[in-house]
């Protein structure tokens, strides 16, 4: 099984060279330490900034250059600051090439659900809806069951819906997946995961072409 | 030049009402009118509507608003890093109407702008959806959303000038300019608020015609929510 | 009968303390010139400009600083630069308080025609119908007759429209008028020219209540 | 930082085809992308449908496109300082439509901001509304509108970075800022190119993320189309 770590250290691998990339809270947000070196990527915050840094060092943190998670944060050499509107305008017109999030339920048919737990205090949804019903590369991660140990990879969601068949990949503790017409595909296996224990652990269509290839880091 | 200043906060929210819509701008605590959020305390007005992205903590930001009761309404994408908000919402005391953040942003820019209304495709398929139109562009479902009417909008800059012309520092800026003239009357707070001529006509971020009253704020607190620092090795 | 100037001049009246004023080409443009001192108004031109001053000193003119007429202009304190989709939010938001425009026709239902003549060349509506269907505050600057000698303020429109049920006053060399339910109601005569003058120049509904006095400047 | 740079114009309209739709940013002749339409007349390139406020003059702006009768059509809602436009148009070689000035700027950005249609009350009633769909909003006929869709956005700005970003000066923004990120390529010109991290993130009129290919200009006329000027007494 992998850490979150490992989780966004395979998902970085999917970050390709000139991608403006949106992080979500969460394991995403780790995604942006494993960049590789070489490849050039900005990241978004949906607050209001392109070009998102490190962390500030201690005694340098501004109020007033925040993420969407209320971190204090750095801006690289090329950042620009924006507005709500023109942000979601980035986000909407498709100019954000790939959107990395967290998921309580992913279904075979691309459906997600990652915002509101009937009877439990809801929070909102943020910029969820936007991202995930305008973006055309959207990768989740997440772990493949919750808690109880019930499967997130469903046949279709049981929560209320965050976006509908906008999905394309998943990327959990246990299994690389494609999200297609068909259902779940296969694609790469956690070390020391097996086939069945990915099997067992999905509750939606899993389609298994030939050899499943262990992950490289 | 048609000069926009008042003398404080006060007189900024001259007119502010129980039962008004108000637009608060801001980002978790980021930019968001201290002072006219403390003033708002003050007039002790009651049953209010706020459209903001958040709802602030328990005894900072809006929080300061839902301590006395005055909110009725909040219209937002993301609250909860409070308890007293919990504790409102769940016993039935508060509305809340969950919004995703773009269409916020959309539909406080489509009132400053003077669009009735637009198609996102955001929330479609959700209960987001539930009773609005839907329609077909480019293949692709889209959801028709309504610009928001609001009494009030309040807006905090960093810079300003006697004309009402803005200008926001980092993301301190998010929803400041969108609902800037979205209301019938904004009112902005600034930072720093200099004579109309120093600052550069290029570099305005939102025009005076936009903002109804000016003033210099005081004593601002900036609080951070999430401080996350890294450590000089 | 006024003069351009004159006519300018008596719109200047109608131009209160605090308003944003957009003046469209022709006889509105000389309404700067007017305004009296005391009145503190910004003119907007929409190609994307705020608090536009006089035209520049010789040698000074800037080509990228210019009004919607393509003249070069200068700014006064106080001024901003925005893009075209600001500068007609600011129009269609109804942020501009008055807009003072030439027409070819009105009607005394409001309708305006400024646009197009068929069979002539036709070089476009610009922002005019924008403006008149945007602004709740539009006044009419024209001469009261065309060059035949035909009225200009008429039952119906005969041209192609630019805006429907809109205009609230129309200030001619012949008259002050506003446009009610009613029809075109006569406030104000130039100095010289008789109430017969203005209902024989005038084919719309004319309503004459009372005595008219001489516009006074 | 992603680098948006190319060398010049040449390779700036690499992919530029006979038949397709450009969008040209620029007012009258104030901040148009000199550099671009002189490569789009080099190009060749023909049955091109331009979404421009303006058609430039006969030996300046689009007017080079026109007299190379490489224009199938313009979408603007101001032409004809132009005689070669007029006798193009009246011979029915040039086919025009006409659109409100603010109805071309929204649709702009709405193809920007992934906006597919919005309400405007611009045109109800007149001829630019026929075939459109009508509807009231707050008691008053809005038409319906849709995003631009084109190949190529061509802009110019005063100062811009590697990274994509741009800064106007004065009102040679215009439709520049609007049509960046509205095609499906934008390419930028611009006066001075600096590397990244020089301009001020405070300070960009369009971050780069809009903005695919940048070249610094060379060679800026900046015609002046109505020279108006007092004399100093």
């Amino acid at each position: 099984m992998l850490s979150k770590d490992q989780i966004a250290q395979r998902i970085s691998k999917e970050v390709k060279d000139g991608y403006y990339v949106n992080l979500g809270i969460g394991i995403p947000t780790l995604v942006a330490n494993y960049v590789p070196q070489g490849i050039e990527v900005e990241f978004q915050s949906e607050n209001g900034v392109l070009g998102m840094g490190p962390f500030p060092y201690e005694g340098e943190e501004d109020p007033d250059v925040i993420n969407a998670g209320k971190q204090t944060i750095t801006t690289l050499p090329g950042a620009s600051f924006f507005d709500s509107a023109t942000s979601f305008g980035m986000i909407r017109g498709q100019h954000v090439d790939l959107t990395i999030l967290g998921a309580m339920e992913v279904a075979e048919n691309g459906d997600i659900a990652n915002w509101k737990i009937p009877g439990k205090m809801v929070k909102g949804m943020g910029g969820a809806m936007d991202l995930v019903a305008s973006a055309e590369n959207i990768i989740v991660a997440m772990m493949h069951t919750n808690r109880a140990g019930a499967s997130k990879l469903l046949k279709r969601c049981s929560l209320p819906l965050t976006g509908v068949n906008c999905i394309t990949k998943v990327v959990t503790n246990m299994a690389v997946l494609d999200v297609t017409d068909k259902g779940f595909v296969l694609l790469e296996r956690a070390p020391g995961v097996s086939v069945e224990d990915i099997k067992a652990a999905t509750e939606g269509t899993l389609i298994v072409n030939g050899d499943i290839p262990e992950m490289q880091f | 030049m048609i000069n926009r200043t008042v003398k404080n906060a006060e007189e900024a929210l001259t007119g502010i009402k129980s039962g008004m819509t108000l637009m608060v701008g801001g980002f978790g605590l980021s930019g968001i009118p201290e002072n006219s959020i403390s003033q708002l305390v003050k007039s002790g007005a009651t049953d209010l509507t706020c459209i903001s992205n958040n709802a602030g903590v328990d005894d900072f930001g809006l929080g300061l608003l839902l301590q006395g009761k005055q909110i009725k309404k909040m219209i937002s994408s993301y609250v909860g890093e409070n308890d007293e908000f919990e504790r409102q919402m769940l016993s039935g005391e508060l509305e809340v109407d969950l919004i995703p953040q773009g269409t916020l942003a959309e539909r406080c820019r489509a009132a400053q702008a003077g669009i009735p209304a637009f198609y996102t495709p955001a929330g479609y398929g959700t209960e987001v959806a539930e009773g609005k139109e839907v329609r077909d562009f480019n293949g692709k479902p889209h959801i028709l959303e309504h610009a928001f009417k609001a009494d009030f909008a309040f807006v905090k800059a960093w810079k300003g000038d006697e004309a009402g012309n803005l200008i926001f520092k980092g993301t301190a800026r998010n929803f400041n300019p969108v609902m800037a003239g979205a209301a019938t009357i904004t009112v902005a707070e600034v930072e720093e608020l200099v004579p109309a001529g120093e600052l550069d006509p290029n570099q305005i971020h939102i025009p005076g015609i936009f903002v109804k009253r000016i003033f210099q704020g005081t004593n601002y607190e900036k609080r951070i929510e999430q401080r996350t620092v890294r450590t000089k090795n």
